[in-house]
């Protein structure tokens, strides 16, 4: 069936260099939307994105963005905006001059009018007239996407676009991926810091080693994994009876005892945390914390990279 | 023992900002942590500490030392990692470390033994004959801080060393880093802005905005607990929000969790009681920990930033 | 247990956790040795990827495939060429100066690009002296790319003399007149080649301005012997650093190479002004250099 | 030609301190020249070393390496030439947008210099015949260069072998090695259009107009065709 217009298609596509496999049969279908594409350094985010970008062509198998393949094909930029993972930027142009080359490049109708919506979009309209070399680094960041945005793109790929900013600047960026994706584009971006996949997107393509190890809703991809048992951290007003009576618990593969309360592997998620209210009650000992350690996209991550 | 360091109203004007603003602080042998916003001044006064920059105003001490005039001396007992990984590319990791060791001032055979051990401290000894173009981006971190270690420092100066590593990697540096603190009989100042981290390994911090003092103080002493009670079910999280109303307790709804306050300790039992009379699956019960997030939202423009309690995810 | 507690020998655990070093650190002149010994090996390529031998390792080549040749010319020619040792530096105009185009922005640039500089200044060793050392390293490189090949033509020379221990004797006492005269060109070209170098932190450009730097003066040597008289001719030689070395071995060595007539004293005070000048211009450099 | 591109590479050529380099080497001719003038007006001593051991064998060659890497090559170093390329601007429009500045700065620092050293040296006939040779090689040089900024990582290093080695030394013991040298193309066309005994060419008119043109358009198509598949240096490079 013909790919369509309004979705970045993936089909089995591989990269290697030499014998080292970069991508591995990666498949994917991206639409509108905010999607995180996460992984450890060397899992091959950025060969991936620079695939979709159409700056490496796949070395087996089909990608293609709005319909037609990224590589050698120049006009894949009408409706895509790339913010790549170097920094560098030509530091002698000011933002408003480096943004309304890309609006012009772009070939739109009104570059001054797009560039200035861009650059106000990402609320540098007090500093555009200041030379990009002596902007920060966050904001040279957001000089970039908004180079990346004056098209006003249906594909945004942002590559490790939170690397080095502050919480502050981070939290600015992720309202603007939102309100990029809530006017219908399609928004993909790597990272491999967990607090920014946590909060932009809870949607998930996990790359570990070159495959594409789980995709969807991070907290769903967990509940997927069910069969691996879950760690709780458990700090009640009696520990120890608490141990022997969980002990007692089918649901429950084993508890450790240590000075800051319980640790407990759970072997199935769902009838251990029904269960242990109802044995709390029981025993009446007062629960004063009950944490699932495992739970973040950290140990998703983590348990994914075991693998 | 003289504090780790000292500085009285230490100033540093650039052409086009002022970096450090009268910074008066003192700090106590450990590992402390030095937090702020990126552009606070904190790659600055670094520099001021080894002497590498001289500041417009203030006097600085280092280990009792001053950097204007006995900078050499304070170099041979310090280690610096700094915050852009600058490493010869094409050298072997082993060899780049052990020439590092011999311009600290270490014979060669003590340079090549200590070389080895740092790169073995730092988890590289089984690659510590690749070239350091071939590393990854953790690896070339921790070949950093194997160089700022192998001359046996007093004192070690890290500029964000978890800067561009994956939550492996992350986790192993600042294990690294709190081990270095607690066994190798060094202090250790870190420099960064994840917060996060700061809490986790540090005993002292001290956070700076726009290169002024915002706080110094022993670490635990600033995450005082915030009296909220955060309860979550992986199902019937609106059954469960409607049964405490009825028993007449404020809830309010964030996310996919229930925030109760917390009146007295009875409230815990208050709320487990709810969820085993409704049989819901609980996910996660707990006080809201106050992060030191805290400390930037009132300086932050004007925005209060209830932004990632890292405290509750993880570290917990 | 089979063995009897009695028999078991003390055993003991070593810790192997981190050791407080008690040993010596040694002072300044170590310090630089150990970068001037490494800035060395660097510029050959050693300790380094094979790609940063290739270069150095092809002038290399080429120093010794002329020595080979003039070996095999002088022993068909009975061994009588004069200033054979001279003749063989001379010639090696242009490989020399690739040579340095490579090396001293390897040595110099490179640090700047990478941005090492913060390791080597955090640590307790001058900037000045790092400046030095790198400078005493291209200079040592230069002289030991000449100092091989002489060897080699030596030892062909010595073995293929008849004439007995005077031919021997008077062919090491060329040998080591060359050797000076490779000191000679190593300490002016080193020290011409190293401060521009450090003019560019990428090592490209640094390679074209050396190369200018050599190229573009000689020229008007020709220029200045065409209309000049006797003194300007005599006196055109010190504008480039190759031909300042030709006055210079004319008027130690007297070989006629070059008429300097009785500016020869000239010659070295301009050569000595140059090598301080080009120091202190690279020390310059590196103390103001922010890291 | 895409004016946008043209215009922001010119102005990254000439506000960076790499420029700073191109203005001692065309000062230098002009002055030695002047200078040899004023000592002896009668040319033909000096005249040779001046205009082609200088002008030709240096100021050209050397200029032309510094402009033609740097319109394209110090992009890729540093990556900044992502932001031309993520946009629908055909290939062929951006290679000869840089190869139009390259070419025209080059053109600019050594056709003047060579044509004020011309009217020095000879007359103003011969100022115009090395500026035209200029003018032609600018563009040989240009095309040369920007090709190998693409095709290698040391585009300059390469370059200056090319202009010592091969033009230079080779130059000189290898008479059939000058069919491939450029700066001959100079000599031969300043020598048809102003002869003069200063000039000795090498190589007929004719076969120096067809080298560069070759030069020219080879290194152009091949320019195009590497940038149409230019690839962003992968993770595991």
């Amino acid at each position: 069936m013909p790919p369509s217009t309004g979705t970045v298609e993936l089909h089995g596509v591989s990269r290697w260099y030499g014998n080292v496999v970069a991508v591995n049969d990666v498949s994917m279908t991206l639409g509108p939307g905010v999607t995180g594409l996460l992984g450890p350094n060397g899992a091959g985010k950025t060969t991936l994105l620079q695939m979709m970008a159409g700056f490496l062509p796949p070395s087996r198998g089909e990608l293609t963005v709005a319909g037609r393949p990224s590589w050698r094909n120049p006009e894949i930029y009408r409706v895509l905006g790339l913010v790549a993972d170097r920094e560098a930027v030509p530091g002698f142009l000011t933002a408003w001059q480096f943004v309304l080359a890309s609006a012009r490049l772009h070939e739109l109708p009104d570059p001054e009018r797009a560039t200035e919506r861009a650059l106000g979009q990402m609320e540098l309209h007090d500093a555009w007239h200041r030379r990009l070399g002596t902007y920060s680094k966050g904001m040279r960041q957001r000089a970039r996407v908004a180079a990346a945005l004056v098209h006003q793109p249906t594909v945004l790929l942002l590559d490790e676009p939170f690397n080095g900013m502050d919480p502050r600047q981070r939290l600015h960026m992720m309202d603007l991926l939102h309100r990029t994706a809530d006017a219908g584009a399609i928004v993909l971006f790597s990272s491999h810091i967990l607090e920014e996949v946590e909060q932009v997107s809870g949607t998930v393509q996990v790359m570990v080693a070159g495959r594409l190890a789980a995709s969807g809703d991070y907290r769903s991809i967990r509940r997927l994994m069910t069969h691996r048992p879950h760690v709780f951290a458990i700090r009640s007003s009696d520990d120890r009876r608490l141990a022997v009576a969980l002990m007692a618990e089918p649901a429950v593969a084993g508890v450790d005892i240590g000075q800051s309360g319980l640790t407990v592997r759970a072997g199935d998620y769902g009838t251990f945390a029904r269960a242990l209210p109802r044995i709390v009650q029981r025993e009446r000992i007062r629960v004063r914390q009950v944490t699932p350690s495992d739970e973040s996209l950290e140990s998703v991550f983590a348990y994914l990279v075991a693998q | 023992m003289p504090p780790l360091i000292q500085t009285q109203s230490l100033t540093m004007r650039y052409p086009s900002a002022l970096a450090l603003d009268a910074l008066t602080v003192e700090v106590e042998p450990g590992v402390v942590g030095l937090v702020g916003a990126n552009g606070a001044g904190k790659s600055t006064l670094i520099k001021i500490l080894l002497g590498l920059l001289q500041p417009t105003a203030g006097s600085v001490r280092v280990l009792g030392l001053d950097p204007a005039r006995d900078a050499e001396a304070i170099r041979a007992r310090v280690g610096y990692m700094p915050e852009h990984s600058s490493l010869p590319l094409d050298m072997v990791a082993a060899e780049f470390v052990t020439h590092m060791a011999r311009i600290s001032g270490l014979p060669r055979a003590a340079a090549r033994e200590r070389a080895s051990e740092a790169l073995r401290h730092v988890g590289l000894y089984e690659e510590r004959y690749r070239q350091i173009g071939g590393y990854s981006t953790g690896m070339r971190q921790r070949v950093a801080l194997a160089q700022a270690l192998v001359h046996d420092p007093d004192l070690l100066l890290l500029d964000e060393p978890t800067n561009g590593l994956d939550p492996a990697g992350r986790d192993a540096m600042l294990g690294l880093v709190e081990r270095i603190g607690a066994d190798f009989g060094m202090s250790v100042l870190v420099c960064s802005h994840l917060l996060g981290e700061v809490e986790r390994i540090c005993e002292s911090l001290v956070a700076i905005d726009a290169g002024r003092l915002l706080r110094a103080d022993r670490v635990a002493s600033m995450t005082r607990r915030r009296d909220v009670l955060v309860v979550e079910v992986d199902e019937g999280v609106e059954r469960l929000a409607a049964h405490l109303d009825e028993l007449g307790v404020a809830v309010r709804r964030s996310g996919r969790e229930l925030l109760v306050p917390l009146e007295s300790d009875d409230t815990f039992d208050l709320i487990m009681r709810a969820v085993a009379g409704l049989g819901l699956p609980l996910h996660r019960l707990g006080q809201r920990r106050h992060g030191i997030v805290e400390l930037f939202a009132d300086t932050s423009a004007g925005r209060a930033v209830e932004y990632a309690q890292e405290a509750d995810h993880g570290i917990g | 247990m089979a063995s009897d507690d009695a028999a078991v020998g003390a055993g003991v655990i070593h810790d192997i956790g981190y050791q407080r070093y008690a040993g010596p650190r040694l002072g300044r002149r170590h310090v630089v040795t150990a970068l001037y010994l490494h800035s060395l090996r660097t510029a050959f390529g050693l300790g380094r990827s094979a790609a940063a031998k290739i270069f150095p390792g092809i002038v290399v080549g080429v120093a010794f495939a002329a020595a080979v040749v003039l070996v095999a010319v002088r022993s068909q020619a009975g061994g009588v060429i004069p200033y054979t040792y001279l003749q063989f530096i001379d010639g090696l105009g242009i490989p020399l100066i690739v040579f340095l185009a490579v090396i001293a922005p390897e040595l110099v640039s490179r640090d700047l690009r990478s941005r090492v500089l913060p390791l080597y200044f955090s640590r307790p060793l001058r900037r000045s002296d790092y400046a030095l050392a790198k400078l005493a390293a291209t200079v040592s490189a230069v002289w030991l790319l000449l100092a091989g090949p002489l060897l080699l033509i030596f030892l062909g020379g010595a073995f293929s003399r008849s004439g007995g221990a005077s031919a021997v004797w008077r062919e090491f006492t060329d040998f080591l007149g060359g050797l000076g005269y490779a000191a000679m060109t190593a300490v002016v070209l080193g020290a011409f080649a190293v401060p521009l170098a450090s003019l560019a932190s990428r090592r490209a450009i640094a390679a074209v301005v050396i190369v200018v730097g050599f190229v573009a003066t000689a020229p008007v040597i020709g220029v200045v012997n065409a209309i000049g008289g006797a003194t300007a001719q005599q006196l055109s030689p010190l504008v480039n650093p190759a031909t300042l070395l030709t006055g210079l071995e004319a008027w130690i060595y007297r070989d006629e190479k070059l008429d300097v007539g009785r500016y020869g004293p000239l010659y070295l005070l301009v050569a000595v002004a140059l090598v301080t000048a080009c120091g202190a211009a690279l020390i310059a450099r590196y103390r103001k250099v922010t890291v | 030609m895409n004016a946008t591109i043209a215009s922001i590479t010119a102005r990254a050529l000439l506000g960076r301190r790499r420029f700073l380099l191109l203005l001692p080497l065309p000062l230098l001719l002009v002055g030695l020249a002047w200078l040899a003038h004023g000592l002896d007006p009668d040319p033909s001593a000096w005249g040779e070393p001046v205009v082609a051991g200088l002008g030709f064998a240096v100021v050209l060659p050397m200029i032309a390496l510094v402009v033609g890497t740097g319109v394209l090559g110090a992009e890729i170093d540093d990556g900044t030439i992502v932001h031309v390329l993520a946009t629908p601007v055909a290939r062929r429009d951006i290679v000869l947008a840089k190869l139009a500045v390259a070419a025209g700065v080059t053109t600019a620092v050594t056709a003047t210099a060579m044509f004020l050293t011309g009217v020095i040296v000879g007359s103003v006939r011969f100022g115009l015949g090395l500026a035209v040779a200029c003018v032609v090689c600018s563009i040989a040089y240009s095309a040369v260069f920007l090709a190998l900024s693409l095709l290698t990582r040391r585009p300059v290093l390469l370059g200056l072998l090319y202009v010592l080695i091969w033009e230079g030394l080779l130059g000189n013991l290898l008479a059939g090695s000058r069919v491939l040298s450029i700066q001959q193309y100079a000599v031969a066309i300043a020598a048809e259009i102003a002869p003069s005994p200063v000039l000795h060419a090498r190589l007929s008119l004719p076969l120096a107009l067809a080298m560069s043109a070759a030069f020219a358009v080879g290194g152009t198509l091949l320019a195009i065709d590497r940038l149409r598949s230019f690839r962003l240096a992968g993770e595991t490079s």
